[in-house]
């Protein structure tokens, strides 16, 4: 089965050659490329590589499962296989470098690739009926399949060069489809913040990394087998206690933390996020909610052993959670754009999970993104839903009463909501109380506060979009209203699987019901290390039934003040206006830290070196040619005037010349 | 392989230009086509060959001194990439060139041709004086072509690209003659193993510098750029693909090839200067191409940037410096001609070369925007493709040497890079058109031909850069240790004191 | 005899090359600058034979046979320059060697 | 004793009328100035035992070259010099280089003379025309080529000669004009 790990990325890959190909030969026919036939290889082969997916788990379950028997019944010690990998071929081999460009198949890659494959096959799904009337619909059908492609590479990758080469594959998908619609340069605009925003992320995962390589000797591969295995090398102790190489471990660990900030829009990298709405609303669903955003979290999991070696990155990290949480919360209130708020909403749930891996609890974290891929994208599907059927109305000040409208797609959406709130038996309920209960015993009391302030703000702006769609008066505009229909069912199948999902995903890892783990089991040998590195002894805190009680009292609390305030109509139901004051102010706080301390400097520097130190530099060299041109005016003057002078010139020449002969004598 | 084929094919290819079709363009492009695919036939088993050289034959022997100038070819990995680039790149010239020079498509080939001759022979040449032969005399067609094809300003441009040129390398030749006369010989790798014990070390430094100035005027590198920008987009657009393309990479080539093992001594001293040089060029090129609104200006501010990187990796002497120096070449050789190409195209569209006349191209010619595009992300080094490949190896060893703040300096181009590159390609292919057009003007298939394989190369290389890598490997190695060992000597001189 | 320094024959020698050199220089009349050319001749032919007093044996008499030649070409250049004197004050008009600088112009 | 008296007589001579040469305005003031250079040159050769080359200087150089000198100067009739100023801006150019290569001569001279090695040699053979003539045609090792290039000189002055007349030829042939006075534009 191993043979085959490769063709799990190469099958989407290979759906966007189809797609691309079938794009750019329809361009020119009227119609534009065949919806069918594209639509049909788009959803084709990311379905094939999600069956694959299953296969491989069963396949890496059986085998672990035989050598464990085998160990039982013979009294062996047989190592238990962890991975199904393929080396395919020698990447880069040059020098003390030697990668090999291979996968690595494990638990914590299987839990991840389910549901990417999985969800990711569902909104393909659902594009089919989303963007049925887009001429550019082949050409979208190809971006997602690239995506896919570019995020299996990222998760399957056998070390962090192979992840990067899919990270930055998957910020080019999401370049490319946040302008996806390209004609609106306010689009192009968001793209090209995605990018960039993401880039500079980048460059602080290189960095990292060349660190972390120092650290590692160039003898260890550059696979994160080898180098967690490094890292849990006792021997490698003394070589991590020592001062210099501990700096460099802090160093390492941020730099690869700011490259998770900015794929997983984390402070300071948070602004491109929001913007990135612009794209289709499944983009928004697949890429700015369920999987890219979370390969940071993923990232943090994968490398969980380097980053329990550094205690101030941990810190870092679980702080920047916090505050990202909040101040994104925060931020959703004020927001009328329905994908804006659950845009924020990523970002607050994307640092619930990086709290969650700061204060070491990697496998909370990976759970809450694991649940949060099933609530979020249903309530992007079901927002993309509305939106639909609206006709592309994305106000929610203009939206109200389409629970009779719209009853299925509500009822998708009320179950994402359930989940979010973080009521009982919901998939969030389950996450986010296991990421409070480990935060209060290993961050404090202060994390603990924040993370539960961020989750009353979390109900109450969730309910306030619910009560501004669904259900207060509709104020829908007449003409608009006529048109309003039930989204095709292409649409409403994925919808009710996310729907069910966020339901009832949660109960892989019932906390509260031994033996309800499947979830954490699957990657235990990869985090379990890093976390029983951090947290020292048993904590007696308060029992997680008072805690998950804590919690949902939090969720309730903040449903009734939604339903307080905006039931009546407070405020953000009327006008139409953006932002303004304090509101606007706070959402583009990080917008504004990037102009004054990124985009200004270096608009600066560069048009003084443009307009300044260009000309002068080019001033000089046209003095030295002017100089040039004026010897060569006296030259010539010397040369056409006079005989005698000509005749001087070569005497001066002769003395010159006997100088040099007779220089014994002088 | 027969070395002395591969340089005479493009010569004869000139000569038989001059017998095309004058009047019928079409025919003209044909029969040069074939010339140029023969010529590629030809050059590319270099590749396949490893080290190999042609018996070296006294060409002349200077009187009285008797310095022997040899006629000597040889071809290792690196040279032998870099002719096969030039000798993919000529056919895709030719074929994007039609639009561009019309019917006078029998001198631009010929031209062409003369070009690429020269340049294969600095490529291969054995001979320190030979290589300044050919360095030299490429300047000849690219300056007759720059002045023949250009835009409204190319006289200028030409007598600039010229000047400077020249006024870089006389300084070469006075060392050459100074390395003759001292060696009795100019044969590079006779004079490699002469050079330390027969020249006066007060002298060295000079010499070395010297010919450094020549190969940092032709890369260039901040000071020498002034001309680059107005040549690059003065020039035909075909031709300024060659230009970048190849002609740029002679100097780094020659950095290679010829400064840095003929003076392993003072490359190790004067280290610091070159990184220095090449580091303030990658962010000096990068910030100004952020300031340009025309889009060949851009992508030579670009080309500025990126080849600057190479020059900054290569004076760490690490082994994986030089394999990511020779993708670099090569990477950058493809991507920035592919954008070339495409953007010459496209200026004949809108009559303009100003990025604000463009605009909606995504949907008035998709396949141009695809092959862009791709270009574009190629040229930021996205991975996936060879120029991810060539820049993470640069930068690693400039880590490896000079730590992680030097390494964030020069990484600052990749975010840069992203800046500029997709703020022209949003401007070009996105938004809404600038000047109103009904009809969908698209690539013609030759020119997408023309374009696509060399695309194709570049992801190739990305996910498989080996043959590229291995190639550098077998050849330049053999003289870095004596580079590093010397430096780290230097060091320890200097920490003892 | 032979009680004359060799260093005052040589200042001669030297002042009288240099003041034909300095005529040939200065003068844009034509005759001097022959003049000044004749003037030089005879400061070498002075060097020459001061010089073959200072030597010994076989190359003694080379310093006294050299100004014969010197003379002898001397008067060659005289010949062929008055001639040329002659012709191009027939198609200048003039002497001054100024003049014929222009003709390039 | 009585030779440096004589020597410093004529050296004054010489070195006046060298000036002179230099400075005069008339071309035959000029060509005087030089045939008394060129006969107080001719006492000192005699003074340091060169006979035969004082009665050449005086015979083929003053007498014949000078004469020629003047008698060109008497045809083309060219009166005094007016009209071009006898040094200007560009002459002075001119001073630079003469002054440097007098310079330079007078610090070798100096120098040499103050090793001891130059000296005169109380030995060396009288320039008479018996020496000289041995030493032009003598036949013999040592006798160093000169009879060749005393021929050589001989095929230099007819060609000369030759040259000359046809550089004068034009002048010749053509029918007499009024010579112009004036020199000059």
């Amino acid at each position: 089965m191993e043979r085959f790990l490769w063709l799990v990325p190469a099958l989407p890959a290979l759906g966007f050659i189809i797609n691309g190909v079938l794009s750019l030969a329809g361009s020119r026919t009227a119609n534009g490329p065949s919806r069918g036939l594209s639509g049909f290889f788009a959803v084709l082969f990311p379905l094939v590589s999600f069956i694959l997916v299953v296969k491989l788990h069963l396949d890496l379950q059986a085998a672990q499962e035989s050598v464990r028997s085998i160990n039982q019944n013979l009294g062996l010690n047989l190592a238990v296989p962890t991975s199904i990998t393929q080396e395919l071929w020698s990447w880069i081999a040059t020098g003390d470098i030697n990668l090999s460009f291979g996968f690595a198949f494990d638990g914590l890659t299987s839990v991840m690739l389910l549901f990417i494959t999985g969800i990711g096959a569902l909104i393909h799904l659902y594009s089919i009926g989303y963007m049925a009337h887009d001429r550019g619909f082949a050409r979208f059908m190809a971006y997602m399949n690239l995506f896919l492609a570019s995020m299996i590479v990222l998760v399957l990758g056998n070390g962090p060069v192979v992840t990067f080469l899919g990270w930055e594959g998957v910020g080019l998908c999401s370049y490319l489809l946040i302008g996806f619609w390209h004609h609106d340069n306010a689009n192009g605009d968001a793209a090209r913040k995605a990018f960039l925003v993401n880039r500079v992320g980048d460059l602080g995962f290189l960095l990292g990394l060349f660190l972390l390589w120092q650290i590692v000797g160039a003898s260890t591969p550059l696979t994160y087998e080898a180098i967690s295995a490094w890292f849990r090398d006792p021997a490698n102790a003394t070589t991590l206690a020592t001062g210099g190489v501990a700096a460099m471990l802090t160093l390492a660990t941020l730099l690869l933390f700011l490259g998770c900030t900015g794929k997983s829009a984390q402070i300071p990298l948070v602004t491109w996020l929001p913007d990135a709405m612009a794209g289709p609303t499944p983009v928004s669903a697949l890429i700015h909610a369920a999987t890219m955003v979370t390969s940071g979290v993923f990232l943090l999991a994968r490398m969980s052993d380097v980053f329990a070696h550094a205690p101030i990155t941990m810190q870092v990290i679980a702080w920047v959670g916090a505050a990202t949480a909040a101040w994104a919360a925060i931020t959703g209130l004020f927001q009328n754009d329905i994908k804006k708020i659950l845009a924020y909403s990523t970002v607050s749930q994307l640092g619930f999970m990086f709290l969650a891996a700061g204060v070491g609890a990697f496998d909370s974290g990976l759970f809450h993104v694991f649940t949060h891929a099933f609530f979020k994208a249903v309530l992007f599907l079901g927002a993309g839903a509305v939106i639909h059927a609206l006709g592309g109305e994305q106000d929610v000040r203009k939206m109200g009463g389409l629970v009779k409208k719209l009853p299925l797609t509500f009822a998708a959406m009320f179950a994402g909501w359930y989940a979010i709130t973080g009521l009982p038996l919901g998939a969030g309920f389950w996450s986010k109380d296991l990421i409070l209960e480990k935060v209060l015993a290993q961050g404090g009391p202060v994390l603990y506060g924040i993370a539960l302030a961020t989750a009353v703000v979390t109900a109450v702006y969730m309910t306030r979009l619910m009560i501004l769609t669904f259900w207060s008066p509709s104020r829908v505009d007449h003409e608009v209203e006529h048109h309003i229909h039930e989204a095709p069912l292409s649409m409403q199948v994925p919808l009710w699987i996310l729907g069910i999902g966020s339901l009832f995903a949660g109960f892989v890892w019932a906390g509260m019901m031994p033996g309800w783990d499947w979830f954490p089991r699957q990657f235990a040998y990869v985090v379990q290390p890093a976390q029983d590195l951090l947290v020292h002894g048993e904590h007696h805190g308060p029992s997680v039934l008072l805690l998950a009680g804590v919690g949902v009292g939090a969720a309730i609390a903040g449903i009734l003040l939604a339903f307080g305030l905006f039931k009546a109509g407070r405020f953000g139901e009327h006008g139409t206006g953006e932002l303004s004051g304090a509101a606007r102010a706070w959402t583009l706080l990080w917008d504004h830290v990037h102009t004054v301390f990124g985009i200004v400097p270096t608009r600066i520097v560069s048009w003084i070196l443009d307009k300044i130190c260009q000309p002068l530099l080019n001033g000089i060299v046209r003095l030295l040619a002017y100089l040039v041109e004026l010897v060569g005016l006296v030259v010539q003057w010397l040369q056409r005037s006079r005989l005698r002078v000509n005749l001087a010139m070569s005497v001066f020449g002769l003395v010159a010349v006997l100088i040099i002969l007779a220089r014994d004598l002088l | 392989m027969n070395l002395h084929l591969v340089l005479a094919a493009p010569f004869v290819a000139a000569i038989l230009g001059f017998f095309l079709s004058g009047t019928d363009a079409k025919s003209a492009q044909r029969t040069s086509l074939v010339l140029a695919l023969i010529i590629a036939g030809i050059s590319f088993p270099l590749i396949g060959a490893g080290m190999i050289a042609t018996k070296a034959v006294t060409w002349f022997s200077v009187p009285v001194v008797g310095t022997e100038i040899k006629w000597l070819l040889t071809s290792d990995g690196v040279s032998a990439w870099l002719v096969a680039l030039l000798a993919a790149l000529v056919p895709a010239t030719l074929l994007a060139a039609p639009r561009i020079v019309g019917d006078r498509m029998r001198e631009f080939a010929t031209l062409v041709f003369l070009m690429q001759g020269c340049m294969t022979g600095a490529f291969l040449s054995g001979d320190l004086l030979m290589f300044f032969g050919f360095f030299e005399a490429m300047l000849i067609p690219s300056t007759v072509l720059i002045a023949l094809f250009g835009g409204r300003d190319r006289r200028r441009a030409a007598m600039t690209f010229l000047l400077f040129s020249l006024a870089g390398s006389a300084p070469m030749f006075f060392s050459i003659w100074w390395i003759g006369l001292s060696c009795q010989t100019t044969e590079l790798s006779v004079v490699a193993t002469r050079l330390t014990s027969q020249l006066d070390p007060v002298f060295r430094p000079w010499l070395f510098g010297a010919i450094a100035l020549a190969f940092l005027v032709k890369l260039p590198v901040v000071p020498f750029h002034l001309w680059q920008a107005d040549a690059y987009s003065e020039g035909p657009a075909p031709a300024s693909a060659l230009l970048t393309g190849v002609m740029a990479k002679v100097g780094l080539f020659g950095v290679a090839r010829i400064l840095i093992p003929l003076f392993p001594v003072e490359a190790a001293r004067f280290a610091g200067v070159f990184v220095a040089i090449g580091l303030v060029t990658v962010l000096v090129g990068a910030l100004l191409a952020l300031q340009q609104s025309e889009i060949r200006r851009v992508l030579a501010f670009s080309s500025l940037s990126h080849l600057g990187l190479g020059l900054a990796a290569l004076f760490t002497f690490r082994p994986e410096a030089i394999s990511g120096v020779l993708l670099l070449m090569v990477a950058h050789g493809l991507s920035a001609a592919a954008l070339f190409f495409l953007a010459g195209i496209a200026e004949t569209w809108t009559k303009s070369s100003h990025v604000d006349d463009f605009g909606a191209l995504a949907s008035r010619s998709p396949l141009f925007a695809v092959l862009f595009s791709l270009a574009a992300l190629a040229s930021i080094g996205l991975p996936g493709t060879a120029g991810f490949v060539a820049e993470l190896l640069l930068l690693v060893s400039v880590f490896k040497v000079y730590g992680i703040w030097v390494a964030f300096a020069a990484g600052i181009t990749l975010i840069l890079s992203a800046a500029y590159t997709l703020r022209l390609v949003q401007r070009m292919l996105f938004g809404a058109p600038a000047l109103p057009s009904t009809e969908r003007q698209d690539l013609s298939v030759s020119e997408a031909l023309g374009v696509a394989p060399i695309l194709v190369a570049l992801v190739l290389f990305g996910f498989y850069p080996s043959p590229v890598l291995k190639a550098a490997r077998a050849d330049l190695l053999t003289r870095l240790p004596v580079a590093s060992a010397v430096a780290t000597e230097d060091a320890a001189h200097v920490a003892g004191r | 005899m032979d009680t004359i320094p060799l260093i005052h024959l040589q200042l001669l020698s030297a002042f009288l090359f240099v003041a034909g050199l300095a005529t040939v220089l200065l003068r844009r009349n034509l005759f001097f600058v022959l003049m000044g050319v004749e003037l030089m001749l005879n400061a070498a032919n002075l060097s020459f034979l001061a010089w073959s007093r200072v030597q010994s044996g076989a190359s003694t008499m080379e310093g006294q046979v050299s100004p014969l030649f010197s003379i002898a070409i001397a008067a060659a250049e005289a010949c062929v320059g008055l001639a040329m004197l002659l012709a191009v004050f027939r198609s200048r008009e003039s002497l001054d060697t100024d003049a014929y600088s222009r003709m390039k112009e | 004793m009585i030779a440096q008296v004589y020597f410093w007589i004529f050296a004054a001579i010489a070195a006046a009328c060298a000036l002179g040469v230099m400075l005069s305005r008339h071309p035959i003031n000029g060509a005087m100035s030089l045939i008394g250079t060129m006969v107080s040159l001719a006492g000192i050769f005699s003074l340091i035992a060169s006979p035969f080359m004082a009665t050449l200087q005086v015979l083929v150089y003053a007498g014949a070259v000078m004469m020629l000198v003047v008698f060109v100067i008497m045809v083309l009739n060219c009166a005094k010099d007016h009209s071009t100023p006898l040094f200007d801006g560009a002459g002075l150019f001119g001073v630079l280089p003469a002054a440097a290569l007098g310079a330079l001569l007078v610090r070798v001279f100096v120098g040499l003379d103050k090793q001891a090695t130059v000296a005169m040699n109380p030995q060396a053979p009288r320039g008479d025309v018996d020496a000289i003539s041995k030493t032009l045609f003598g036949a013999g090792q040592h006798t160093g080529g000169w009879a060749l290039l005393f021929l050589a000189v001989g095929i230099l002055l007819l060609t000369a000669i030759v040259g000359a007349v046809l550089l004068a030829k034009r002048h010749l042939d053509s029918p007499s004009e009024p010579a112009t006075i004036e020199g000059g534009h």
